[in-house]
């Protein structure tokens, strides 16, 4: 695969798609919640509202060099993960350009944009903003322990890095979803999943109320708006990394959407369930049930 | 050669006793008799030197002189042969310079003193010479009552307490050795030695008892430990002047007639003197640690030294044809040295250790000072160290590596106190009411002994098998010399542009040709050395002794690449443990951790050099060359766990860590980068060569690659962990380079091609980012003023420049795509899967992560958040730093975009080592088994993506305004001061809540423990010594008494 | 037992009751004295080594008359060198003593004590 | 206590070993190989009818010389710290008995002419140099005795102290030149055996040990006597 | 923050030499509101237009209690009100909230901190006056420590009336207030940019330990 400059419109439309996606998904998401609550809850397309009205803000300050590039870094890192990931197996024209890179590079780039933000809203100058940055990144390197050996996992069982080949091993039936070729490793992968989603229970990085929702807590009007655009693509991205590593990657849009959906509402389920984590809690979980989990998993694999 | 005209060696006595007697006459003109001394000792010097050139040169052969026109036995007769001419030498020697040190002293008590003095001389002289052991006894007594009567020349009450205790023993030990001759006299029938030892006494019933009062007599007289508390007192109470002589001239000649002496008993005996050598060795040293006193501390390290050579002298059999060669180099250091430390203790004048800081108001002296301390612990390139290295070489090819262990550990127990000492006066406070007392005559003896100190130095090297190799340090060495003599005349701008230009041109003409591995770390040495000097320019003044010791330093490192024998090898190691040792202390509060710095590296070389030794034995060939590594027969796991263990300690793998933080943290700012990014590398060099010469080993069943594997592993996550929790930025700086380095370790354990690509791929990286963060923090530090993250805060505002800096170096650091960094990662993923190490690798996955964190906190804590008041104004970090910093990140940029540039051709010769598993490249894009990933095709998306966004956000929030740093939501409320509004103190708390049972100090506590352990061991052990002579002449009596037991057997 | 064997026999009694004084003594004075009395045995019994049994002295006049035949004066005498020895050692002995005597002198002027335990500044 | 005990018991090993040692020790029948070397020739080489002089001067004439400069460290060292009392003569002490007074101005010549005899016969006679020197100072000890307050004249003592150090070792370097070696005593005729000027240089060296010895020890016990403070 | 804390004070540079702060100058942005962004309308009519639809679509309330109304907002969140359907939501940031509901009688103490909240909000945003507190006062209209007409000290857009208002009239408020956006009407920001003086003047008079800049960015 080498790159073609045809490539570069297919990829913007995936990219479309896959924002739409997101903006939808997370206003139906919040319309479950609110139902759960016994709520009409918000219009199923309250954040395009909300995402142009940020944008349609008239005033603007910036607190620096860094805040500024805040967004940028947060959005190119979620806009990039959905870019170097194939969306649609088999399809030419939506496997966008994996070719610069494989599993890997997506493990590592989902910290591109976690570092621009954390740096941007430093500089803003809240230490509300900095005592969230140090609790999202805690848990969030905490989280990512076991979804290493989630993932190792998948590596090992396929001997390949690549996610093409990663799905392409899971073709040809549900029962060779890793889910079920590999139903510990999965285990371990969608409880590490939780803590990248930023829900309950591990949503204390953004406690609104004794942290003014932490990190972004300065970011406001077209910053905001970049932001919110990033909401939409980042957890989609997750959403299809784990798709494709554990339940056999999609072959149409459909299928990708559908799986995303419910993907995503795994960690919705979770929050709206379970209360609220400290901070050490989260990370001690993290480092008990899950790592156990993948700690196994390995074992399994390699003597099993 | 020059024929010198001999003269007969019996003048040496008759001039100094006619001398001595004559002085009588001169009661009044005390500076003629001191003339006259001079004279005579000046005469008794050059006699002996005629010996010793005609020996040397001329082939002399050795000379009876006889007394009274007999032929012995009947008569005295006394021996000039070559070591004769030698001790002698030397006694005279340094008796006349001592004369000279002793000038006020001996004039302040008169002729007396003067005559006494000198027949101390003449007495250590006949000792030497004579063949007869009542006459032997006669010179003892004469050398012992003497020097009982120099230790009163300062007449005060300790001193004659002193004196006293030491007659006591003195008395008590002559007294058994009288016994010992007349029983030897009745057994063989003569008294002459020769003859004694062809009567073979320990064939007669009984003689055994004249054997054994003989020599454990001459073993008392050399103060073996723990008999031997009124010879420390007498080193304490004396004046150093005296100190200077009885150390380096009386214990020279003692050991000298126990070897003389020794022959008359068997095998036995000689393993009797070598364990009491031993014991002595190791107490009197570890007594050391405990003292505070420099008189004191020295005279346990002199009985140490003599111990040493007891050691040799019992071992003589076993070290053959090398014996003279390595009894000669410890011997000559210990002349030096231990004669220009108690000179320098009596410039100084203040007895406490802890006040010698004053001794920093003569440069020249301290260096003196450090020449002798390292001559006496065997560093290269003096003479000891020859003598060592041919020790542990003869030793290990014997087969005692026992001995070796035990005489490598007395001497790195010696290496606490001496070091610490070193530490205290370059370091500590020059107490202005001190004086220091500096007139011409007492500075002259310590020049000319310093200077000969490395002239010897020279002429070991030369004697040392192998020592044709060692022509390549000529160079460079002398370079660092002709740096040192100008270093105190020109300025920072020219030293520094000739260092560069030095090295720039070493590495051009002699490293051009270097290929493989040894080019990758001649890149990261000579350019890192060149990048970091470059730096330099940003320092005023002289600096003075900064240049000669970093151009050691990096002669050092230059050198193992060069090197081709493992004594070039080893030699380079300890010049660059030498070099950055002083360039860590230099740092304002390094010393503790300079010293800890030294242990761990003494600790490290005498490791390897065990297991080159061991090396050296088991491969059978002889040879010093590099490949005996390859054809190891024996002993191959031992060797590779020395070899690595020694290695890493300057990589700094969990359990050896702790000297790192504080040694990089503390020291100079651009000090800090290269033994940061560059030193550390020297281990990493030091793993290439044993890994690709032994392969994998294994000890007791278990892969030795294996455990270096999971003890990276642990390094790398422990060390990321602790950096976390660091407030200090260049600690934090500093733990992570134990981190990284622990993947380095890791990486190499997987004796893989892709393992080893990870592995230089990190190191060079490493390199990259740690030079350049360590630079953009320390030109932060510099200008803060404050290493303290927390104290900092916003700077970015003020330096924007570092800041960047810092971003890329993090951004490098952490692995994150497109920078450099991940290829690290990428390649260490294909390694692990490819070897199975699904755990190690995870931990170092995991490692990675933590990274992320302290990356983030040293950039936020510093430069993001609340500017503070007190930076108000502060400037960007001095250009020259800013350039070292942005070619450094000019290579980062380089590295990101097109990593094949570089890991193509390391991965080619790889291959050679490791043929499977290679990558394959297609243009910029490397494809393992397993994965891709185009470095270009990376960078070039997201930098797209990037700047769309950019030009996009630009768009929309183009009229911005920009505000300050208090135009922040603060509840509704405004906050008050800038340190109550940044969150940077202990950063990750919770982070700490949960982990922080990791890193529990257990490593530090261990070895804090061991030293404690050492500490009261000593502490206790010096109990022994109460003061009492009694005490001191009961222990005389229970070590005879004991040693009966052993060795008689009751 | 010959005069040899006595007189090593008290002098190896005389050195123990010389050692047992130095060691326990508390005043210098008589642990000089001590010394003198070690000294003595020692000499004791260097001479006692030399007997050779009715040898007398070994001066070439009175019972051994000069001019006696080398032969008859070997079996006549006893052995010279341990008595040349000892009067090198009586002097060095006595050297000994005079200074340890001095050094007393001294010390006592600075401190007023004879005790060897207030002698005790310079320790561990 | 437990310290004596201790002593006790290293002193019963200390015995222990000495038993050893006696045990070895059978007495000698013959004299051996040296003793039987100086006794066969010592008489014909040296020409002392002494032959322990003859072997304290001249075959072990080195420990000689040594030794002599034993007594002189111990007196150069003494006199180096002992400083003397300028007002030593001005103590009050006892007035000395008149009986001891008579005997010494009696006595104390006899005793100086005892002493030169001595050394001067050492080559023929018990004694010698040393034993001379010995009796020479405790003429001086009497004298000192019976006059504490006496001021004696310790140049004197210096003096002839240093020469006849100096003459004892230039003759030792004569005999490099003039005979065998190193203080060989043929450099003056051996003479008629048995004769007072016999026996070489032995004499002339005994004579200087003699003044040597005496001088020195006089002088230390005069240092002695200088530094008296107190009676 | 104290008035302490705004005072020139010197310190010492790591070199030593003495330098002088002064906060209001160093710490904080002496820009006044941008009359020219705060008026700006988009040139073309149907960008505002739409602009003004989100804007008014998306209300996001700065969580900020002043007095006992904040009690009647909590009900909105119930499902019995549901404000969520609206297009109401909750922020903890004035950064990216666009209404202030000043919720009943205001003490002065705490009309620093809603003026300080007020001016960090990005433009266009609305202030919400719940209760007759708002208005005139109310029954505290002679306290020594409340004020009595809030639009003395910020533009309001809606009052709502009553003592206190039910959770009803508040969402009439909100419909009113959106009614307003969707005309244009919405310009509290403009007015307060335009009549800044004005605001500051009668903010001072009765805010007697004023310790903040004039403006809050």
């Amino acid at each position: 695969m080498i790159f073609e400059p045809i490539q570069i419109p297919w990829t913007i439309l995936g990219l479309f798609i896959v924002f739409n996606v997101g903006l939808i998904l997370t206003g139906t998401v919040r319309k479950i919640g609110a139902r759960v609550g016994r709520r009409r809850g918000i219009r199923i397309y309250q954040p395009y509202i909300d995402l142009v009205k940020n944008y349609a803000l008239r005033s603007n300050f910036t607190h620096g060099m860094m805040f500024y590039l805040a967004p940028v870094f947060r959005l190119s890192g979620g806009v990039g993960l959905i870019v170097f990931m194939p969306l649609i197996y088999d399809s030419v024209h939506f496997s966008n350009f994996s070719f610069a890179g494989d599993a890997i590079l997506i493990m590592y780039f989902m910290f591109f944009g976690t570092l621009g933000m954390a740096l941007g809203a430093g500089e803003g100058g809240v230490p509300f903003s900095a005592i969230g940055i140090s609790r999202g990144l805690s848990q969030v390197t905490a989280a990512e322990i076991p979804l290493i050996l989630a993932f190792l996992a998948v590596f090992i069982q396929t001997e390949s890095f690549s996610i093409t080949e990663i799905v392409a091993a899971q073709q040809g039936g549900f029962l060779n979803w890793t889910l079920f070729t590999n139903p510990l490793a999965t285990a371990t992968a969608m409880l590490a999943f939780l803590g990248s989603m930023m829900r309950s229970p591990f949503d204390i990085v953004l406690a609104p109320q004794e942290i003014p929702i932490g990190p972004p807590t300065e970011f406001h009007s077209s910053f905001l708006g970049v932001l919110s655009t990033n909401r939409a693509v980042f957890p989609m991205a997750k959403t299809i990394l784990y798709v494709n590593l554990f339940f056999g990657g999609a072959t149409s849009w459909p299928e990708l959407i559908l799986k995303s959906f419910l993907l995503y509402m795994w960690s919705v389920v979770v929050g709206t369930i379970y209360p609220r984590f400290r901070t050490e809690q989260s990370i001690r979980w993290f480092m008990k049930y899950p790592l156990i989990l993948g700690v196994i998993t390995i074992l399994v694999l390699q003597f099993g | 050669m020059v024929n010198l005209i001999l003269i007969n060696p019996i003048y040496i006595i008759g001039i100094g006793l006619g001398t001595a007697f004559l002085l009588g006459f001169f009661k009044k003109g005390k500076s003629v008799a001191w003339a006259l001394m001079l004279a005579a000792l000046a005469v008794m010097t050059y006699i002996s030197f005629t010996w010793l050139w005609s020996f040397i040169f001329n082939g002399q052969l050795p000379e009876q002189v006889y007394t009274a026109g007999f032929k012995p036995p009947f008569s005295i007769n006394l021996l000039m042969g070559k070591s004769e001419a030698f001790f002698t030498f030397l006694i005279s020697f340094v008796g006349f310079l001592g004369g000279i040190y002793l000038f006020d002293k001996l004039k302040e008590q008169g002729t007396h003193a003067i005559s006494v003095y000198l027949i101390l001389i003449m007495g250590l002289n006949g000792i030497v010479m004579t063949r007869d052991i009542f006459n032997l006894f006669v010179f003892l007594e004469i050398a012992s009552i003497a020097t009982a009567g120099l230790i009163v020349l300062t007449p005060d009450i300790k001193a004659f307490s002193a004196g006293f205790k030491y007659m006591i023993a003195s008395g008590l030990i002559s007294g058994f050795l009288l016994i010992g001759i007349i029983f030897a006299y009745y057994f063989g029938g003569t008294l002459n030695i020769d003859f004694l030892i062809q009567a073979d006494l320990l064939a007669v019933k009984g003689g055994v008892f004249a054997v054994f009062l003989i020599i454990i007599a001459l073993l008392l007289e050399l103060k073996p430990f723990p008999a031997n508390g009124w010879g420390i007192d007498a080193y304490e109470a004396s004046p150093a002047g005296i100190n200077a002589v009885i150390s380096a001239a009386s214990a020279g000649a003692v050991y000298y007639v126990l070897s003389k002496v020794l022959p008359i008993a068997d095998a036995k005996w000689y393993t009797v003197t070598a364990v009491v050598g031993m014991i002595t060795f190791l107490g009197s040293n570890l007594m050391g640690i405990k003292q505070a006193d420099a008189k004191r501390m020295l005279g346990y390290s002199s009985v140490g030294q003599v111990g040493l050579l007891l050691v040799f002298l019992g071992l003589s059999k076993q070290l053959g044809i090398n014996f003279e060669f390595i009894v000669f180099g410890i011997i000559i250091s210990h002349y030096l040295a231990k004669a220009g430390l108690f000179w320098l203790a009596g410039i100084v004048k203040t007895g406490k250790l802890k006040e010698w800081g004053i001794l920093r108001r003569k440069p020249v002296l301290v260096f003196f000072m450090g020449t002798f301390i390292f001559a006496l612990l065997g560093l290269p390139p003096f003479p000891s160290f020859f003598a060592k290295w041919t020790l542990v070489m003869t030793l290990s090819a014997a087969g005692m590596n026992l001995w070796v262990g035990l005489i490598l550990l007395g001497s790195l127990v010696e290496a606490i106190y001496l070091f610490r000492w070193l530490g205290y006066t370059v370091k500590l406070d020059d107490n202005k009411e001190l004086s220091l007392s500096t007139p011409l005559y007492k500075t002259i003896p310590v020049w000319v002994f310093g200077l000969l100190t490395y002239y010897i130095g020279y002429l070991s090297s030369t004697m040392v098998p192998g020592g044709s190799s060692l022509s390549m340090f000529y160079i460079p060495l002398a370079f660092v010399g002709v740096l040192f003599i100008v270093d105190k005349f020109l300025p920072v701008l020219i030293k520094n542009t000739v260092s560069i230009a030095a090295m720039a041109y070493y590495g051009w003409y002699y490293m051009a040709d270097l290929t493989e591995f040894r080019m990758l770390f001649a890149i990261i040495f000579i350019g890192g050395g060149i990048i970091t000097l470059i730096a330099g320019y940003a320092k005023n003044g002289k600096r003075i002794g900064f240049y000669p010791f970093a151009m050691m330093m990096y002669a050092g490192l230059a050198g193992l690449l060069l090197s081709e024998n493992i004594l070039q090898f080893f030699i380079s190691w300890e010049l660059m443990t030498l070099g950055s040792y002083i360039l860590i202390l230099r740092g304002k509060k390094s010393m503790p951790h300079a010293l800890s710095y030294m242990l761990f590296s003494l600790g490290g070389a005498f490791l390897i050099l065990a297991g080159l030794g061991l090396a050296y034995a088991s491969s059978g060939a002889n040879s010093i060359s590099l490949d005996i590594l390859k054809n190891v027969n024996q002993y191959s796991g031992l060797i590779y766990a020395f070899l690595a263990v020694g290695f890493m300690t300057k990589t700094a793998a969990i359990g050896l860590h702790i000297w790192l933080p504080g040694a990089h943290a503390e020291a100079e700012s651009d000090v800090s980068p290269m033994v940061s990014a560059i030193l550390l590398k020297a281990g990493m060099f030091g793993l290439v060569v044993l890994m690709l010469s032994m392969g994998s080993q294994s000890l007791g069943g278990v892969s030795l690659p294996y455990l270096l594997g999971w003890l990276g592993a642990i390094t790398a996550i422990l060390g990321n962990i602790m950096a976390v929790f660091q407030e200090d930025a260049k600690r934090l700086l500093a733990y992570s380079s134990v981190g990284q380095l622990g993947y380095v370790v890791f990486a190499m354990a997987f004796m893989s091609h892709l393992g080893w690509l990870t592995a230089l791929a990190f190191a060079l990286n490493h390199f990259v980012f740690k030079a350049l963060l360590f630079l953009a923090i320390g030109g932060v530090v510099m200008r803060t003023k404050t290493k303290t993250m927390y104290e900092m805060g916003g700077l970015i505002k003020r330096m924007p420049f570092s800041f960047i800096s810092v971003l890329i170096g993090i951004i490098a650091l952490s692995g994150l795509p497109p920078l450099t960094g991940f290829a690290g990662k990428w390649l260490s993923y294909n390694a692990v899967i490819e070897k199975g190490w699904y755990f190690q690798g995870f931990l170092v996955s995991i490692a990675g992560l933590v990274a992320f964190l302290y990356c983030f906190r040293i950039i936020h804590v510093i430069f993001l958040g609340q500017p503070k008041d007190k930076f108000k104004n502060i400037k960007e970090a001095p250009l020259p730093m800013l350039i070292a910093q942005y070619i450094l990140i000019g290579a980062i940029m380089l590295f990101s975009i097109m990593p094949n540039m570089v890991l193509k051709p390391v991965g080619d010769f790889l291959i050679q080592y490791f043929p499977d598993g290679a990558l394959q490249w297609q243009g910029g894009t490397a494809i393992s088994r397993l994965g891709r990933w185009s470095g270009v095709a990376i960078m070039n998306i997201t930098m797209g993506i990037f700047g769309i966004i950019f030009v996009w956000l630009l768009f929309i929030s183009r009229k911005a305004v920009k505000v300050k740093p208090f135009n922040i939501f603060y509840s509704g409320e405004a906050p008050s001061r800038p340190e109550l509004t940044h969150f940077g103190y202990n950063f990750f708390a919770p982070y700490k809540k949960a982990v922080g049972f990791l890193v529990q100090p257990l490593v530090t506590r261990f070895w804090y423990g061991l030293a404690d352990i050492l500490h009261s061991i000593s502490d206790l052990v010096r109990r022994l010594y109460n003061g009492n002579g009694q005490t001191y002449a009961f222990y005389v009596i229970i070590f005879m008494v004991v040693f009966s037991f052993f060795t008689i057997g009751g | 037992m010959d005069f040899g064997q006595i007189a090593v026999s008290v002098g190896f009694l005389l050195i123990l009751i010389g050692v047992w004084g130095i060691l326990t003594q508390k005043n210098i004075i008589k642990i000089v004295i001590g010394f003198s009395v070690f000294d003595t045995g020692l000499h004791m019994i260097m001479v006692g080594i030399g007997y050779v049994k009715g040898g007398t002295a070994p001066i070439l006049d009175g019972a051994i008359a000069p001019g006696t035949a080398p032969i008859n004066i070997v079996a006549g005498i006893v052995d010279p060198v341990p008595q040349a020895l000892v009067l090198t050692a009586i002097v060095i002995g006595l050297g000994v003593t005079a200074l340890m005597l001095a050094y007393v002198v001294r010390l006592y002027e600075d401190r007023k004590s004879l005790d060897i335990s207030s002698y005790e500044d310079l320790k561990w | 206590m437990v310290k004596k005990l201790f002593v006790i018991i290293v002193l019963i090993g200390l015995a222990v070993f000495f038993y050893g040692m006696l045990s070895s020790f059978s007495g000698n029948e013959t004299l051996n190989m040296s003793a039987a070397y100086y006794a066969e020739n010592g008489a014909e080489e040296v020409g002392a009818a002494n032959l322990v002089t003859a072997i304290v001067v001249t075959y072990r004439g080195l420990d000689t010389l040594g030794e002599v400069t034993i007594l002189f460290l111990t007196a150069a060292i003494a006199a180096f710290f002992l400083k003397s009392k300028d007002n030593f003569s001005k103590r009050k002490v006892k007035e000395s008995s008149e009986l001891l007074k008579t005997a010494s101005s009696m006595l104390v010549p006899l005793i100086f002419t005892l002493g030169i005899y001595v050394f001067v016969n050492g080559h023929l006679t018990p004694g010698g140099g040393f034993q001379g020197g010995a009796i020479l100072a405790s003429g001086l000890v009497l004298l000192l005795l019976s006059e504490p307050l006496q001021k004696v004249n310790s140049v004197l003592f210096a003096v002839v102290e240093s020469i006849s150090g100096l003459f004892y070792v230039g003759i030792g370097v004569a005999g490099i030149f003039l005979a065998g070696g190193f203080l060989d005593n043929s450099i003056l005729p051996l003479g008629e055996f048995g004769t007072l000027l016999s026996a070489g240089a032995l004499p002339v060296i005994y004579i200087l040990v003699g003044l040597k010895v005496g001088s020195e020890l006089s002088g230390l016990l005069t240092k002695f006597q200088e530094t008296q403070e107190e009676n | 923050m104290s008035l302490e804390d705004i005072k020139k004070r010197t310190v010492l540079d790591p070199d030593g030499r003495e330098i002088e702060i002064d906060p209001l100058k160093d710490y904080y942005c002496a820009a006044t509101p941008d009359m020219k962004m705060e008026h700006h309308k988009s040139s073309a009519w149907v960008i505002e237009k739409f602009a003004n639809w989100a804007r008014s679509e998306s209300l996001w309330i700065l969580a900020f209690g002043t007095g006992c109304g904040a009690i009647e907002m909590r009900p909105l969140m119930t499902p019995k009100y549901d404000a969520y359907r609206f297009g109401i939501q909750w922020r903890a940031t004035p950064r990216q909230s666009n209404v202030f509901i000043i919720s009943g009688y205001m003490s002065i103490k705490t009309l620093k901190r809603a003026i300080r909240a007020y001016e960090q909000m990005p433009s266009p945003k609305y202030v919400l006056g719940l209760g007759s507190c708002t208005i005139n006062g109310g029954m505290y209209w002679d306290s020594y420590n409340t004020i009595n007409r809030l639009d003395h000290y910020m533009p309001v857009d809606v009052y709502v009336v009553g003592c206190m208002p039910r959770p009803e009239s508040i969402l009439s408020g909100f419909d009113k207030l959106k009614q307003l956006i969707k005309e244009g009407k919405g310009e509290g920001a403009a007015k307060y940019a335009t009549d800044f003086k004005w605001y500051k003047k009668n903010q001072k008079q009765i805010i007697k330990d004023w310790d903040m800049p004039d403006y809050n960015w």
